[in-house]
């Protein structure tokens, strides 16, 4: 057991380091780009260093890596020290090898580059209203006409709508096939048409980061579809299954927990610093017991990874254990603040979602709920813990819905 | 023993409840909480005809002459609603000047209040979270009073406010007043708008008994903020129980799943028990004197708990319209994160309960 | 709103007072008989002045007093107070109504004067092993044979089997009927014969409060049957229903969190009583709100109760809230004996179930979880409250099982 | 960067799983459980027969010359099977002569540890709750120590006793020597018997730096009691979901409820993660010694409330069978409240870990 990496990865290390002092920030006139560019711009040399999109081929942009976890984990600790972009993030990251399992060679040499760049900006199209946890029943149709598919539904979740170029969704194809998986196909559609309208959705926070996005005659290529028709929900799948494979990591716990220890150190309650009242010390150390445990999980998990072995049962469930200490968290923080819940936190809570400013507490309590509500409630994640995890039975009514209608 | 509702009291609640059904259902409210009025004036007179002013105002003065548990009653249906204004401040101002005005001070101020001819509100916080009556600091000298007081529930909007001040006094100041100035104070929850009140040399005028009603009138506060999140909390759980039977998944209406109906059944049980407490509490303030200071303390900080975690738990049951601004319940929750701190935050009256039971 | 009975029942508990004053303990040579008979002494004169098995036909030694719940309030209030036997409690309190509402007139007249005094004593023969919350699943059978019961099966967890005179006991005498409800009877059954064998159950307490009770070719004559031969199931449920029907209390409750208060006083942890520790307080105040709803719930109960009304909700819950409360007491219990908990608690278990003594932290603790099994699992009452409470509709498993198989 | 388990250790954690499987299945284990004996003989020699007595003890002196973190997984196993026996004092005992003996000390006693030829364990505790060698007031003076200590593990098997000392100083103190009385202690967790040993003028030998090495020998019991623990917690656990497999009701298996299918992953989300906690601290016992402490005082707070947890919800899952002395899962929620409190309870680690942070 040695949670060091070894000379040959501290050697790699040392590589990228020195990639990055002289690569990142920009410089010059390229500092002077927006940050989109300045990212591109920067992926684009960091794939040519072998450093980003490892697991895209040369051909389509990428720098076709063999799968080496340990120096993904350097480059993403590296890469985050020095405040430089990383892969692009979701739903792009999801799209990605979709794409390279499923696209035809066209698709790839279309997409592929820009999208690995950040350059060519996606939004993915599953959610619908009234769909929730069920992914699978999706009401958006697509029809063939003339040639093209003309599209009629609407989906909603939908992050960054309102500035993608392209959108990657699920349709529904074969209205008349049996069962509602089948029938779906994944489709690749521009967002820039007439047939196509955003509309943002305010989150309780006061922030806008997710959309509606209305489908009413918007129109795209035949030749747009990911993969065969009908079988979107297969295609779909093997995305969702990409991100489950993706090594989990503990960074986003890691830092509000020392956000968390920086209010209870800064706040006063009855005349000290809240951090020095017994109740609270006895509840940070608790939450720490968590932080620390989901920590070193992570680095369990990054060591199955890199020997090719499951990482067991701790595998299904940290989304779940996730979102459960950040409630934890937020939860001792608004305790800690007190008065401080009076305040409109609204100002603060673009920082929550990817701007930068200080941590407020009731933001961060308010946005747990987000954290809870995406990717899979947590009775979603309950399911798949005691079904994939402990082997369980299946739920009833779930069963209900797997006999034929 | 009779620790249940009269039919006066139930058609007292179903009436209130009738109105903001008609007056102030969900659309409504989110257009007054989305708005830049500081008060609908509108939805308060709509409360006023309903005789809401005076009700724990004695009937000489033309109020109702109820008691605390009438008043509680009112603010629970209020809570139900998240029922936006300064209620809360205004009858509180009424109860503060029963108990501490001298007669020409109630004969002044009380049928105006009860007729909602005049609007009158709480400043009692000072910077700090001071919320105590025996460390306020504002100090009054020759008729005038000097300080600052913070999160006046409708302060920009009221006519009158009763200002809590050094040794536990109260006084009367006027709208308009020398040296008075306001400042919004942009709050969490926007159903219930504070103010800022800084006061320079402002001239003021001293209930004749304040300082023996001052923690009277905290106890009620904490009475009527236990009624207001119990009916929130009850609300939350319903628009649950609601959303649960009518929302499909799989299928299914989502009550279908196992989870879901234990969750819901848990919650039910955190939340119900409750009633009974906000009851005693307001009933203790009525009845029972030597019990009703740490009986409101325990209940403000059980009851606003039970609240922010049923809102909470509800809106992780709505799912994604759970965290939007345009769903229902994140008013709730904020409701509920404005009780649980509003006149001092759960830990402070759970230490205050045990100090209160020598412990 | 008061809390106050009023003059009447003030009156009413002026008499009360005095009758015990008088007759409460035993003095002379009643004093030396043991405590059964002592009991039964005390509760004939009790009945006689209308203070206990008011629900009982005077002609079946009953005092046949008309329903009034604050009178049986101020009743059970002032014997408590003084030390005073009540009315038998379960198992016996539950066959009582049964046989009131079911018993044929040679029943009730040949158990029911016993009974009420506490002179005949009864265990209860409902559950068996592996049926736990599914009652309805009896195995044990009843066959006529020359005109006897023979009674062949296993009960389980069945109090006071190891001193109980009579069983009142589900048996299986119809085994072909439908349905598992069908078919089964309430039978009423002589503990002293050869058929029956009782095997005590140690407790993880450490103390036998509970009993396995083997029957192989025990006897019962042919009227022993309690309403209808194949009726047994619904003639149980009468039983439930009186049972759920009464009013709850929170005395018990009350009386752990005094004793909770008693420990966090007289226990010193770091070099001072546990009630000063910040966190301790915060617990037990926290505590303290869920016990004072759960006083007053019963107070709005009662009053429910004595205007006829349905409680509601809060009618459903009182099990799970309990068992909840008793759970976050022993909890805190427990923290605050620290090294206590290395401690046999064994010798301290028995006043946890009638007997008397110290309550030990640890035995509170471990008895929780007695609480928590007994009486329906927190499960079943979650189902209970969301069914009954909330209107929600009954569980896809429990369908399933209703569907003809 | 390795953050697994070797080959090497897999298959000591099997080794130890299989001999436990065969000679200590539930039915021993009740045996020993309730029996008289204060040392299962045969049981002892089985685990000193794998080697257990020297996993940390070096090659030199007979040991297998391992580290923390292999002791920490064999303790694992043990907690699994809530082995009987006093094999935590025992290795820890070694660790304290590897650390604090002097050459000749080391050479007199690991050996004989080694091999199991000896039985030695710990006497740190001393009456009211103390186990921090800071407090520790038996007091030596030529060559003979006085004071009580209490809760030692395995204290009338033992052949050796390593006596906490005022000043953090650690003594031996053989079987059978003059003045040294028992007295065995009525004990919740029956599986690890407890004694009181009382030192009058006892002869003893003081550890050549047992004041240097006392507080490392404490980290390390933290380390083994998160390791029994976790050990405890995911048996606990496996015995949950088996149950729930094979139980039937209402015609399925109970497994198919989703509330109980939730309640069993929200246990495996509380208990699973820990196992990493476990191994830190124990990993950094090896190899990070200045974050040695307060990551032993946070795993074993952490891991020993899970196992409490695990053990008391797997119970109830149990129902009926869960609350009789006959069921297993008595014993391992015994050994939870054991574990929470030995070598120091849960609040006061977490206060210690606070302390240590500098907050």
């Amino acid at each position: 057991m040695d949670l060091r990496y070894g000379p040959e990865y501290e050697r790699f290390r040392q590589e990228v380091r020195e990639f990055l002092a002289e690569t990142w920030p920009l410089s010059g006139e390229e500092a002077k780009l927006e940050r989109v560019q300045q990212s591109a711009r920067f992926r684009k040399r960091a794939i040519a260093r072998g450093y980003l999109a490892r697991a895209v081929p040369r051909a389509y942009g990428g720098s076709e890596q063999p799968p080496d976890v340990l120096r993904a984990s350097i480059i993403r600790e590296e890469f985050a020290r020095a405040g430089a972009p990383l892969d692009v993030g979701a739903p792009a990251a999801q799209l990605i090898p979709t794409l390279v399992a499923h696209g035809t060679e066209e698709q790839k040499r279309a997409y592929l580059p820009g999208t690995v760049t950040g350059e060519l900006l996606w939004c993915q199209g599953y959610s619908e209203p009234g769909a929730g946890s069920d992914l699978a029943s999706v009401q958006t149709r697509a029809e063939l006409v003339d040639g093209e598919w003309v599209i009629h539904g609407q989906k909603i979740w939908t992050s960054y709508a309102h500035w993608a170029e392209m959108i990657y969704m699920l349709v529904r194809t074969e209205p008349a096939a049996a069962g509602k998986h089948a029938g779906l196909s994944y489709l690749l559609v521009d967002m820039q048409q007439p047939g196509i309208d955003v509309r943002p959705l305010k989150s309780l926070n006061g922030d806008s980061h997710f959309n509606e996005v209305f489908f009413d005659g918007a129109r795209a290529p035949a030749d747009r579809i990911v993969g065969r028709r009908g079988q979107g929900w297969n295609v779909s799948r093997s995305t969702l299954q990409a991100e489950r494979n993706a090594v989990a990591t503990a960074d986003t716990t890691l830092k509000q927990f020392s956000e968390l220890l920086e209010l209870a150190k800064s706040t006063r309650r009855n005349g000290r610093p809240a951090i020095e009242d017994p109740a609270v010390r006895q509840r940070l150390v608790e939450i720490e017991g968590y932080v620390t445990s989901h920590e070193y999980s992570s680095h369990r998990q990054l060591t199955c990874a890199a020997r090719g072995e499951s990482p067991g049962l701790i595998g299904t469930m940290n989304k779940l254990v996730g979102t459960d200490i950040a409630t934890r968290m937020a939860r001792l923080g608004l305790e800690i603040s007190a008065e401080g819940a009076l305040d409109a936190p609204y100002h603060h809570a673009e920082m929550l979602t990817g701007g930068s400013g200080e941590a407020n507490p009731v933001a961060r309590f308010l946005h747990s709920l987000s954290i809870r509500a995406g990717g899979g409630t947590s009775n979603i994640q309950r399911n798949i813990i005691g079904e994939r995890g402990l082997g369980l039975p299946r739920d009833f009514a779930v069963q209900k819905r797997k006999a034929p209608a | 023993m009779n620790f249940g509702l009269s039919e006066e009291q139930e058609l007292l609640q179903q009436t209130i409840d009738q109105f903001l059904a008609n007056e102030c259902p969900p659309a409504r409210l989110h257009e007054i909480f989305d708005g830049e009025e500081a008060l609908d004036a509108e939805l308060w007179r709509g409360l006023m005809e309903l005789g809401l002013g005076g009700l724990a105002i004695s009937e000489s003065h033309g109020g109702a002459g109820l008691e605390m548990v009438d008043l509680a009653l009112a603010c629970e249906v209020l809570g139900r609603h998240a029922a936006p204004g300064p209620y809360l401040g205004h009858a509180l101002a009424g109860v503060a000047i029963e108990l501490g005005g001298s007669d020409a001070q109630k004969e002044r101020w009380l049928p105006r209040l009860a007729a909602g001819d005049a609007l009158a509100t709480l400043a009692f916080a000072e910077p700090g979270g001071i919320w105590d009556p025996s460390q306020w600091r504002a100090a009054v000298r020759d008729g005038r009073v000097d300080g600052v007081k913070e999160h006046v529930l409708g302060g920009s909007a009221a006519d009158l406010w009763i200002v809590g001040c050094a040794g536990g006094d109260l006084a009367l100041v006027e709208r308009g007043a020398e040296g008075a100035a306001l400042e919004p104070f942009d709050g969490l929850d926007r159903s219930r708008r504070l103010d800022r009140l800084a006061l320079a040399g402002t001239p003021c005028e001293l209930l004749e008994r304040g300082a023996a009603a001052a923690q009277r009138v905290r106890d009620a506060a904490l009475c009527l903020l236990s009624a207001d999140a119990f009916g929130g909390a009850s609300r939350s759980l319903e628009m649950a129980v609601e959303f649960a039977q009518q929302r499909e998944q799989f299928g299914v209406t989502i009550a279908h799943f196992q989870a879901v109906k234990h969750q819901l059944a848990d919650l039910a049980s955190e939340v119900e028990p409750a009633r009974a407490l906000f009851w005693y509490a307001a009933h203790a303030w009525d009845a029972r004197p030597e019990q009703s200071e740490r009986a409101a303390a325990l209940a403000k900080a059980h009851v606003a708990e039970r609240f922010v975690h049923a809102a909470y738990e509800t809106a992780e049951i709505f799912g994604g319209i759970g965290v939007t601004w345009e769903g229902d319940i994140q008013i709730w929750l904020k409701r509920a994160l404005f009780d649980r701190v509003y006149f001092g935050d759960t830990e402070s009256h759970r230490e205050r309960a045990a100090r209160l039971a020598d412990w």
